[in-house]
């Protein structure tokens, strides 16, 4: 059977994208949020995953007013990059696990949660700057990605508790799949950030910190905080976090298991207008 | 509509709402036009011939020519769509933030590398800071 | 405060829209079928709904297999009649209601129903089908519609149990509105039929009597029914049927209330393929 | 997958789940661009070319040329794309429902007619008649 072996947190910043692209990454700048990628960067490679489960949120890219899913599952064969206004990200298309996918929606949507299965979707940096901040600039993806859209443009998003439970029945899912597969499930956006109005810019390290480790140790209480909690401490665009609760409902502890080892953990400030926020978990 | 609105109360801050996305739908589809190489080139040749293309109001149209992000915002426009027009204009989104708050661009990058804003005083309007 | 004052219950066929366009409800064939609706279309003038709200499904013609919501709102300010393959029906475009459907969306959502919302969509025979059926051939729909599309093609389809918990939110959205509308609930679809293989041409009328019986006095035990029954005793088409559990949902007595009035009840055989059933429940 | 398909045992049924959509896709989308006019006139100038523009498999395509619907659904196909094929050919839905169970068309509808087909007999695979 297929598991779930580890978790994955970051932001998903897209000047960060830009400076991986643009060869800035060891500029005084840059350096320091590279460096927090280092470890991990090696950790990935010795842990080959099959497949990664990728939950986003796309940023007017893929989905225009005209369609808002709130919850996007991509099951294609694979998804190109997305222009977002400056031409793609020179990154490799992203390879998709149409059958894993396919099995994943059938199972998740039987759980009583609503998604929208998508057979045709660019995938913008919500998606491709967490690959590379943990694959560098390959030529190829080391393995598929089952990429996973979460609306948090137009609100109401979904709460933090829905998003948790999501992810319960998403390792569910995961877990009756036949074939023998190492799973990873990445959680990405965030963490403290405002991209809009007067309140531009706004960060919250104690929040963030706060959030970190509360995600370790109390992933349940942490999945009743109210989305005005996420505004009003962490920026409009902080909400993205609630896409952390997805990725760390999949995991074995709150679904009956033994507690996740913390591999690494980082924080750092500034990435243009965010706090950059990375956590990798392993289960045991 | 009697909805909760608890977010109405976060100073410098819109929530993009469904009411928000009705007012604005107009203006940021137009704002995704501007994915296309061949809108941008438009747009850039006369933009206001290229705005009444749009049944935007007269309001939004001069908050886009104007680019008051803020006022664009106001009006209904989401800071995801907005940003298609920085990118046609050749602006990061540091810059595109920044323009919002009322520093200078140094300014905002100075106090973005010093930490950012903080949250202290920022958290309901009227609050003493 | 708005208030959902009924619940509209009928079968979507084709075939009924193209009768009616042609001109051939006087023919012996489609006449039984007409009459049982004359009475609804006295009903509905003197109803004077201020809104519908029309649960249907699309039947690959506003999605294809690229984007497939499970439960699609649309809240655009109109929607076209959708070109099935021989031009669009000949009957009026569809008045939508944003304001209600955003506010319908913003409650629906932020009670743990994923909600895709829509603002570009041409509605197909499964939303016009209705609307001819009860108002006739006006030059104008009587009032705004919100059309609420259901993914029934693609397996899984939502849980009888789900769509039912998800009328009930409906209607706690519509009553927290602030004006003062009369909103009607429809659900459309079914009733048994099947429209592919060998087994196609499946009628079963005992199935589909029980089935009004269960509505009416049971639906919270209906609800529980699981897909299969509906497949193996109404057809694979039959399986439409689930969203007439939502209109159910929205109804009084299911919510603390008055049970409601049964104003009409019609079935008969054969609409083309299909059993055609119909039903009008008022709320007391 | 190990997921439960408990509609496997229904005679003369193919349910269109997550794998036969994947089978699938390409059938079904090269329907759906039937409901442009461009394309059924394409299409009818010359079927096979026109398949020809789309990834499907040999045997979709054949089954496609031989309207052979029966086919087209164990290829992945679903009857509401499928349906599409019909309108091109200016088929009625109860013509193309017929053609799949093997009867005339005038025995098909004579039996929907009467009532339609029982479920007696119909409801498991085996089952006695
Ligand atoms: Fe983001
Ligand atoms: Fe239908």
């Amino acid at each position: 059977m297929a598991r779930i072996t580890a978790s994955v947190y970051t932001s998903h910043v897209p000047a960060v994208g830009a400076a991986l692209d643009l060869g800035k990454t060891a500029e005084p700048y840059w350096q320091p949020v590279f460096k927090g990628y280092e470890f991990s960067k090696q950790w990935l490679k010795d842990q080959k995953p099959d497949v990664i489960f990728l939950v986003y949120n796309d940023h007017a890219n893929a989905f225009s007013l005209d369609i808002i899913p709130t919850f996007a599952i991509g099951t294609a064969p694979e998804f190109a990059v997305a222009d977002e206004g400056w031409g793609p990200r020179p990154v490799p298309k992203v390879i998709g696990h149409p059958k894993l996918a396919g099995h994943i929606a059938q199972s998740v949507i039987q759980d009583d949660f609503d998604l929208t299965i998508v057979n045709k979707m660019d995938v913008d940096h919500g998606l491709t700057v967490p690959m590379s901040l943990m694959c560098g600039q390959p030529q190829a993806w080391p393995c598929p990605v089952i990429p996973f859209a979460v609306n948090v443009v137009q609100y109401p998003v979904p709460s933090g508790r829905r998003c948790y439970m999501l992810g319960k029945a998403i390792r569910k899912a995961i877990e009756s799949y036949d074939e023998p597969l190492n799973v990873q499930i990445w959680g990405t956006g965030g963490m403290s950030h405002q991209l809009q109005g007067p309140r531009a810019g706004l960060i919250n390290k104690e929040f963030d910190t706060a959030f970190l480790d509360r995600l370790i140790a109390d992933p349940e209480g942490l999945s009743a905080m109210p989305h005005i909690d996420y505004v009003r401490e962490a920026g409009s665009e902080g909400i993205e976090l609630v896409m952390w609760l997805i990725a760390r409902g999949a995991m074995s502890d709150v679904n009956g298991g033994k507690p996740p080892t913390v591999r690494h953990r980082f924080y750092h400030v500034p990435a243009s207008n965010t706090a950059v926020g990375h956590l990798i978990l392993e289960n045991n | 509509m009697s909805l909760d609105k608890p977010y109405k109360d976060v100073p410098g801050t819109t929530i993009f709402d469904a009411d928000m996305s009705r007012q604005g739908y107009h203006l940021n589809q137009f704002c995704m036009s501007l994915m296309k190489a061949e809108n941008r080139a438009r747009f850039k040749a006369n933009e206001r011939a290229y705005l009444d293309e749009w049944p935007m109001s007269e309001e939004q149209k001069q908050a886009v020519l104007a680019r008051d992000l803020n006022r664009c915002i106001a009006l209904g426009g989401n800071i995801y769509f907005l940003a298609k027009i920085g990118a046609t204009d050749g602006k990061s989104f540091q810059q595109m933030a920044g323009s919002m708050t009322g520093m200078s661009e140094e300014e905002y990058r100075n106090m973005m590398v010093s930490g950012g804003r903080s949250a202290e005083g920022n958290r309901y309007i009227g609050e003493k800071k």
